[in-house]
């Protein structure tokens, strides 16, 4: 039982039920902020002002589309079924929003004369907690889109499940090296060992890379944004969503991005503890009292404006490119890492004992095993002999599809023609995702309804 | 989580494992080859796979079966310079035992004479099975779908059942399977035998589900012995848990200890014990649990039926053998009633339903049923003969069910196996060699003297009666001789009856499925003019507890 | 809350898995009952763990995961594979064997 | 031990609460002017297929065989776990067997690749 | 030539016989010779073992004995009493007769003689082996492997409903033969208890289970008795019987009614008798009930027959009972007169057969009432029948009358009301004998199967027409040379034994003898010189067969 959790048994009920409110209500701002901060900062990326309109640099936008969205027309499909559709959105949202509590935001303090640490819930198997609501929000998100009684939504919910749970494989084999560095699942007891050893993110500098990408993949956001690919898919799995319901999927995705970042945080780069040079300064008062959750916030901060700088330097990944990455690169990747990492730790640790050279051979066989399969073609073995297999059977929209250059001449009227199309699309994106993705043009067409959305014009 | 595993470290004394490689060489040797032939599948180009795969399946029998001889004679493993000398262990340097019997991995394996004997058995009788499994020349191709990711009745599909190719990952799941069946029966304790268990059994439900013609009906055996497989499995698994909340281990000595103090919950042990014992009578395809079998040994591919009916048989009874003999032994008194009853039910229901059957290789379903009653007549008569009779009975039926199969493929018509007995009639005309075979086969099934058949009976019999179970016998006795009927009657039809016109042609076999059925029809004859080898090696030693 | 309480309820569980795959007709249902009563001996195992203070059954737990697992996985790809023929995983369409 | 997930279930429950009351106030706080195409399912304007996707639609095998990988890997990973927190009490024999372990799932795995079953066509 | 070595010889010639023929099929004459010729060499080889067995010796002579299964105490081993001896030796003299005898049988489409000969062949060998085997799982083996040919013999080369009667036959014959083993395993079972190692020896057996105690006795004995009740047709265990004698062909049928069924009596003696000497008097009279049962009710339905080879088969039915009668009644005269009876059936009941099939092989018909006055076409036929019915009605003189004579004589004063009831079975006897010859031989030619090879409608036929005689004298042959060489050499042994049996009673007393002292019963009748001089080589025989 560690320091952090003997402090945390004998909170009293107050101090747990006023850190359950703060935990809750964290997210939720924090989501507030990122939504408005990322269309000013990809406004600024794109040479536009973004939202400035809505208080001092437009900074109540999100919350008046917040407002705005909850006065929406609430719409279940004819065919939908019923009660899923009613409960998809509510088991996307508790886990996202279940997931903060386990993530140390600070050390020690004395809160109304009570000591305790900045941590809601300290328990043996934190990272696990972490890990098991990402992948409970993906019954959220599945059941979405079967219920919708619809195509686009169920292909839209198959691939983003199919995403999360691929890139969710990546990140669990990455963060077995951070436990195995730490000796421990407990979060705050990762922290501890950062603060001895140093951030893992150096010290685990692949094990860092592979989580960021599969982060980012997790939470389906660009440049893996496939589920919401307007031009494929409309919304993605919540193109039947409007209002709350919609906003609850749209809530926790923003919140899982939170989520995600704070693990990052608190795998690799330290937790709350100061960084480097500063936690030199006065033999490390930066990390008492209350300074960790500043550091916690910076870091958090940090990790969050990746996600809006990549979304906005990055195009969209092809879905097979984006399952080829996962698979084919950050798995082996994550795995091969984590086969160096044990055999170099555990060969320090018992001292050069006779079994070395078979632990050496079987790292050697492994690699070989997974070097092998790199040098071959990654096409499937040759369907030379025996009929043709045709693929699964399911009408796939062409994944690389070419637009038939149009004649010169007669190109005004093709474009014309073109348009509506284009139009609908463009602005079925904003319908949904009025809430202010990208284009602001979107943010005031009224975001009701899909159907509403292709005459919602600029 | 995290504490418990932490506690788990320092608890046992993990570094103090030792391992007896000599002992576990042949399931290593089996399981190595598994994972190569996976890699064989992943890396040749589609033309090379068959032949690489079935030279890898066999040689690995032979190696495996090498490595048993050499962990056995120990003098020859020395001489050839692959361990040094060891001190023979005084309390087995008596001729009664070949090898000290071991329990290695951490007690988690027993490697004794049973095991050792049924591994030889089992290794044995995979060498026709495979065979089978490899020849193409019965069927052009091979037994096994082309492409089993085709969906049946499909045009590419009809195109495939002329086409060379075949699914070669049959050899690998084959090879795991057999894997699975040797740790089956020489796991120590109930998880190491769950686990080897499922390991048996997948990949027997994917082969079910390969067959090149008539795949609707193989994909629906594989569906159903998944789901009753899967079934069964399940109650098997929560047998362990509750025996693990009566004895607080899964080890089987531990749970013997257990039993004989009687300070324990005996709910726990006997519902325990009986949902165990439902798992793995199924395995066997015993009695009332046996609705699966007729099914799945008619849907499954003929090569694969036959190894089930011969190696599943083997595993499941050595299991058997090794948990009522090791495990619960002190409690015998209590189970034996409900095991008589079983006995009875499974020789009557598969010697009566036997004879209403009109598809061949269903009838061959019931009589294995039967024989399953007969194999538990001698498996709960707790003494070396029993032990010694059941093993070497196991023996005789594995080969002589296997050549039954071995023949079976061969009496093909317009749309692949005529497996209708109608078909059957008058081939001793066609072809008389298959039908006088078939008709010995069939004979040493119906356990008539100077067949292995009669051999295995006597054996099992003459133990259960010394064991006081004479009534038995005698309702064992009645239930072949109503067996023997249908048996009978397929010779009848061979023989006696008029080839009907559009009858089918009987294929000439090539090397393999030949070799096949000569091994089986060679041993089950050797096995009933001189099964004294046979019987001495069973009857050397029983379990180690 | 004595551990009686887990072995009550996981009893429970596991005979609604039972019933249900003997009752029900469709093949996936079927199969998710099996899945359920793994896991209600899953939870037996951890509380016997428990009752006897030792640790193998939670290990055991663990390889009964596994093996959920793969029976998952083998399973899936049989029935999908029946049901890709026959449009429909009831196990009552799936006669072509008969007596 | 379990008390330390108390603020656990106090957090969940006052998600559910957020949750489950936005998602049942929604459509009374909302307009109601619901006409046919609106509820219909969304299938950019054109008529919505006929067979309706709820229940008999069927999937891509390849989003099955995706979840199958997954399964597998997840195990995989859950292994990993425990043997990553106790590795120094397990020392080198531990490092063996997880070996032996992950050669197998490799192995596999490289199958897989090699079977294209990891290809999107 | 050593003892030993002349049993396996006659164990093992036969098959190489079969193998040999079996692969001539191409030719079907060298075959018949091939098969011939085998058979006269084995009866030489018969004969040398006769001249080799010492009557005053110990019991089992020419034994021979080889580890066989050693895990069960299992041997291979041989030898021979005077009981087996005879009928080893019947068995001899009726193979080659029977080859000879089926040398033009119409065989169904299809079918070579060539396998005919070879199962006959393997069913010579077989039979030998179960006579000359000492060890109780050898016997049992042989016993039921001899199904094995008989079963194929009658389904592919026997009558109408010959699938029928195969299975019938088989089924039968195995459900006796696994009641049997499971006594054969008790038998083991207790050796086991009482000796510590268990085995299957005979005699160590015989002075074994003799003094278990009577309920094991009854059970052990029960087992065995119903196999050989089967075999050696009981009533109410017989109806197999007719089936398979009237469908196999008559040279099979010739070896079934004659030796193959022999081996359920034979039995009795063997292993019933000396094994569980309790059990069998406590059951003895239940048994002797059932033997007069099926004195009488054979007799009877004989007389009812209207199919020739049923009316035959009935008849030994009725013979049966007489040999169980004797070998029940526990007396030494009874017994050597069951023992001859055994052999004298083998060749009167043989001949008999023969003759019947002779006459079907001519007139295509087996039932009765399709001839009439075959006599005045075929005299010589007709003369042997008279010969053959005579000796199974036993008329003085011929073999029969000794044997039954002997079982009466020697049943009566322990069982004097069995044996007046069996004695009306002789009544009866030349009822049925002499009516079916009359009806057949006798009379006006009349008859379909004649009048149908004549030609004209039955009725419109004037029976003393000299145009019709002429007419059938070409269509309906006498019998051939080859015929009557068959015939003859049962005629001389009917002859010969009817008046001079001692050489086969000297054989067979002792064994006898040996049998009663180990049931443990003396002979009511005092001294058996009483009635059969060359009977007494007995006292020291007895003597020597201390157990």
């Amino acid at each position: 039982m560690n320091p952090a959790a003997e402090l945390l048994v004998d909170d009293p009920i107050w101090l747990i039920l006023i850190k359950v409110v703060v935990i809750f209500a964290i997210p939720i701002v924090i989501t507030i902020l990122m939504i408005w901060a990322e269309r000013r900062i990809i406004g600024r990326m794109q040479q536009r002002p973004g939202p400035n309109r809505a208080g001092p640099f437009g900074i109540l936008q999100s919350l008046a589309d917040a407002l705005k969205l909850a006065f929406k027309e609430d719409i279940r499909p004819s065919m939908a079924d019923k009660w899923v559709y009613f409960l998809a959105p509510i088991l996307a949202a508790i886990p996202a929003l279940l997931a903060m509590a386990v993530i140390p935001l600070g050390g020690e303090v004395t809160i109304f004369g009570e000591r305790t640490v900045l941590q809601v819930a300290e328990v043996p198997a934190g990272v696990l907690v972490v890990l098991a609501c990402a992948s409970i929000g993906v019954y959220g998100i599945l059941l979405a889109g079967w219920s919708s009684g619809s195509p686009y939504p169920l292909l839209g919910a198959l691939r983003s499940a199919a995403q999360v749970i691929s890139y969710e494989i990546a990140m669990g084999l990455a963060i077995v090296s951070v436990v195995f560095y730490a000796g421990s699942l407990s979060t705050s007891q990762i922290v501890e060992a950062q603060m001895q050893q140093g951030w893992f993110a150096l010290l685990l500098a692949p094990a860092f890379l592979i989580y960021l990408v599969s982060m980012i993949g997790e939470t389906n956001r660009a440049p893996f944004d496939l589920p919401e690919a307007e031009s494929e898919l409309v919304g993605g799995f919540h193109t039947e969503y409007s209002s709350l319901k919609f906003a609850m999927f749209f809530l926790a995705e923003y919140v899982n991005m939170v989520t995600v970042s704070a693990l990052a945080t608190t795998m690799f780069l330290g937790g709350w503890a100061a960084p480097w040079p500063l936690s030199q300064i006065g033999d490390g008062v930066l990390n008492t009292g209350w300074w960790p959750l500043l550091w916690f916030a910076l870091k958090l901060g940090a990790c969050l404006f990746l996600f809006i700088w990549v979304r906005a330097a990055l195009p969209r990944f092809r879905y097979d490119q984006f399952m080829h990455l996962g698979w084919k690169v950050l798995v082996p990747a994550a795995l091969g890492f984590f086969v160096v990492v044990a055999v170099i730790r555990v060969l320090r640790e018992s001292e050069g004992v006779s079994p070395t050279h078979i632990m050496i051979v079987l790292a050697v066989l492994l690699v070989i095993v997974v070097a092998i399969s790199f040098l071959f073609p990654d096409r499937a073995a040759p369907q030379d002999e025996g009929p043709p297999v045709s693929g699964s059977g399911y009408p796939l929209p062409p994944l690389d599809l070419k637009v038939p250059d149009v004649p010169v001449r007669r190109s005004v009227s093709a474009t014309s023609e073109q348009k509506p199309a284009g139009i609908a699309g463009g602005t079925r994106r904003g319908a949904t995702r009025s809430v202010g993705k990208a284009d602001d043009s979107a943010s005031s067409a009224p975001a009701s309804s899909p159907k509403e959305g292709g005459d919602g014009t600029v | 989580m995290l504490t418990s595993v932490s506690v788990l470290a320092q608890s046992e004394s993990v570094e103090s494992y030792s391992i007896d490689w000599w002992a576990i060489s042949p399931l290593l040797v089996v399981f190595l080859a598994a994972f190569v032939s996976v890699l064989l599948e992943a890396f040749l180009p589609r033309s090379r796979r068959w032949a690489a795969q079935v030279g890898l399946s066999i040689g690995t029998l032979l190696i495996a079966a090498f490595a048993m001889i050499l962990y056995i004679n120990e003098d020859l493993r020395v001489g050839l310079g692959l361990s040094e000398e060891v001190p023979v262990d005084p309390a087995f340097a008596d001729a009664t035992h070949q090898v000290a019997p071991v329990t290695t991995f951490n007690g988690a394996l027993a490697v004794d004479d049973p095991t050792l004997f049924l591994w030889g058995t089992l290794l044995a009788l995979a060498l026709p099975s495979f065979l089978m499994i490899a020849d193409r020349s019965v069927e052009p191709g091979g037994a096994f779908v082309a492409q089993a990711a085709l969906r049946p009745g499909s045009t590419q599909d009809r195109a495939q059942t002329t086409v060379p190719g075949m699914q070669t990952e049959v050899f690998p799941l084959a090879l795991f399977a057999l894997g699975g069946m040797m740790a089956f029966l020489a796991s120590n304790d109930l998880l190491t035998m769950f686990v080897a268990l499922e390991v048996l059994s997948l990949p027997l439900y994917l082969m079910c589900g390969l067959a090149r013609r008539r795949r609707l009906i193989s994909q629906e055996a594989a569906v159903k012995y998944f789901l009753l497989g899967a079934f069964a499995s399940a109650f098997f698994l929560y047998g362990i848990a509750l025996l693990y909340g009566f004895a607080g281990s899964v080890q089987l000595s531990a749970i013997a200890q257990a039993t004989a103090g009687t300070d324990r919950s005996e709910t726990l042990l006997f519902a325990g014990l009986g949902l165990l014992v439902v798992g793995l009578l199924f395995k066997a395809s015993v009695g009332p649990f046996h609705s699966w079998t007729p099914d799945v040994y008619q849907g499954a591919p003929t090569p694969v039926t036959a190894f089930m009916a011969a190696c599943t048989k083997v595993a499941a009874f050595g299991a058997i053998l090794r948990v009522f003999s090791v495990a619960f032994e002190a409690s015998s008194w209590e189970w034996e009633g409900v095991l008589w009853a079983v006995a009875i039910a499974s020789m009557v229901i598969g010697a009566v339903l036997g004879l209403t059957q009109t598809d061949i290789k269903r009838m061959v379903a019931y009589s294995s049923v039967a024989h399953a009653g007969f194999l538990l007549v001698g498996a709960i008569a707790l003494t070396d003969d029993g032990l010694a009779g059941t093993m070497f009975y196991l023996l005789a039926y594995g080969f002589t069910t296997v050549a039954v199969f071995g023949v079976i493929t061969l009496v093909r018509d317009s749309d692949g196996e005529a497996t209708h007995l109608s078909k059957w009639a008058g081939l001793a005309k066609r072809s008389p060699l298959v039908a006088a075979v078939f008709s010995f086969l069939l004979l040493a099934l119906a356990g008539i003297p100077l067949t292995s058949g009669f051999m295995g009976k006597l054996a099992v019999f003459s133990a259960a009666v010394a064991d006081g179970m004479a009534p038995l016998v005698v309702v064992a006795l009645i239930a072949s001789a109503v067996a023997a009927f249908f048996y009978v009657r397929v010779i009848v039809l061979m023989y006696f009856s008029e080839p009907a016109a559009d009858g089918p042609t009987v294929s000439v076999p090539g090397a393999f499925t030949t070799a096949a059925i000569t091994l089986g029809v060679v041993v089950t004859l050797l096995l009933g003019v001189l099964p004294t080898l046979a019987l001495d090696w069973a009857g050397i030693g029983g379990f180690i507890s | 809350m004595t551990p009686t309480y887990y072995l009550l309820l996981s009893a429970l569980l596991f005979t609604i898995g039972a019933v249900g795959v003997l009752v029900r007709r469709n093949a996936i249902v079927v199969f998710m009952c099996v899945e359920l009563m793994l896991n209600a001996v899953n939870l037996t195992l951890v509380t016997f763990a428990r009752i006897n203070g030792t640790l193998d059954g939670q290990i055991m737990a663990f390889f009964v995961m596994v093996v959920a697992a793969a029976e998952v996985v083998v399973g899936l790809a049989i029935i999908m594979s029946i049901f890709k023929t026959r449009r429909s995983a009831s196990v009552d369409d799936a006669n072509l064997l008969k007596y | 031990m379990l008390e330390s997930y108390l603020p656990l279930v106090l957090l969940f429950a006052l998600a559910a609460l957020f949750a489950l009351f936005s998602v049942t106030a929604a459509p009374y706080i909302g307009p109601r002017r619901y006409n046919r195409a609106k509820l219909d399912a969304y299938e950019c304007g054109i008529e919505p297929s006929p067979q309706p996707v709820v229940g008999g639609g069927r999937v891509p095998v390849k989003f099955y065989l995706t979840g199958m990988l997954f399964i597998l890997f997840d195990v995989e990973v859950v292994f990993l776990y425990p043997y990553a927190v106790a590795h120094e009490a397990l020392g080198v024999f531990g490092l063996f067997a997880v070996g032996t372990f992950l050669i197998a799932v490799t192995i596999a795995f490289v199958y897989e690749w090699r079977l294209g079953g990891l290809d999107w066509d | 030539m050593s003892g030993p070595m002349v049993l396996l010889a006659l164990l093992i010639l036969p098959l190489v016989g079969a193998l040999v023929v079996a692969f001539l099929r191409r030719n079907e004459r060298t075959a018949k010779l091939t098969a011939l010729a085998f058979s006269l060499v084995e009866l030489v080889l018969a004969v040398l073992a006769w001249t080799a067995f010492d009557p005053s010796g110990p019991r089992l002579q020419l034994t021979s004995s080889v580890d066989w299964i050693p895990a069960f105490g299992v041997h291979f081993s041989l030898g021979v009493d005077g009981i087996a001896l005879v009928m080893i030796a019947l068995i001899a003299v009726l193979v080659p007769i029977v080859i000879g005898a089926s040398w033009e049988d119409r065989l169904p489409e299809g079918r070579t003689a060539a396998g005919y000969f070879s199962l006959l062949l393997v069913m010579q060998s077989l039979m030998v082996g179960v006579f000359a085997a000492t060890d109780v799982l050898l016997f049992y083996v042989f016993f039921e492997a001899v199904l094995v040919p008989m079963y194929f013999i009658i389904g592919r080369f026997g009558g109408p409903r010959r699938q029928y009667a195969a299975v019938k036959f088989f089924l039968y014959s195995l459900l006796g033969g696994l009641i049997m083993l499971a006594s054969v395993i008790g038998v083991y079972v207790v050796s086991t208890e009482e000796l510590g190692q268990g085995t299957f020896d005979w005699e160590t057996l015989a002075a074994t289970i003799s003094d278990a105690p009577l309920s094991t006795q009854i059970w052990l004995f029960l087992g065995f008795f119903i196999a050989f009740a089967i075999k050696a047709p009981l009533v109410p265990l017989h109806t197999w019987l007719p089936d398979a004698g009237a469908e196999a062909p008559v040279g099979a049928g010739v070896l079934l009614v004659g030796v193959l069924d022999k081996i359920g009596t034979f039995g009795f003696l063997r292993y019933c008798l000396p094994l569980f000497p309790l059990a069998s008097q406590e059951l003895a009279p239940l048994i002797l009930v059932l033997a007069v049962a099926g004195v009488l009710y054979g007799s009877l339905l004989a007389v009812g027959q209207s199919d020739m080879k049923r009316f035959v088969a009935y008849t030994s039915v009725a013979h049966f009972g007489f040999i169980a009668l004797g070998i029940f009644a526990f007396s030494t005269q009874a017994q050597s007169g069951a023992v001859l009876y055994m052999v004298n059936h083998g060749i009167s009941t043989g001949m008999l057969f023969l003759v019947v099939g002779m006459v079907i092989a001519r007139g295509g018909s087996r039932l009765i009432q399709d001839y009439g006055g075959l006599a005045k076409l075929t005299p010589v036929l007709a003369g042997l029948f008279l010969v053959a019915g005579l000796s199974s009605l036993a008329l003085p003189g011929t073999n029969s009358f000794v044997s039954e004579f002997l079982v009466l004589i020697g049943s009566f004063p322990r069982e004097p009301v069995f044996t007046v009831l069996a004695a009306i079975g002789m009544i009866l006897a030349a009822l049925y004998v002499l009516w079916v010859y009359q009806r057949v031989m006798q009379g006006p030619l009349r008859g379909d199967a004649l009048t149908g090879l004549a030609g004209g409608p039955g009725a419109a036929i004037d029976p003393n027409s000299e145009s019709l005689l002429t007419k059938l004298k070409s269509k309906v042959p006498d019998l051939s040379a080859r015929e009557i060489g068959v015939l003859a050499p049962l005629v001389v042994l009917i002859v010969v034994l009817g008046f001079y049996p001692a050489p086969v009673l000297e054989v067979i007393t002792p064994s006898v003898e040996a049998t009663m002292t180990e049931v443990g019963l003396s002979d009511p009748v005092t001294g058996a010189e009483s009635t059969v001089g060359p009977a007494t080589g007995g006292p020291e025989a007895t003597g020597q067969e201390g157990d």
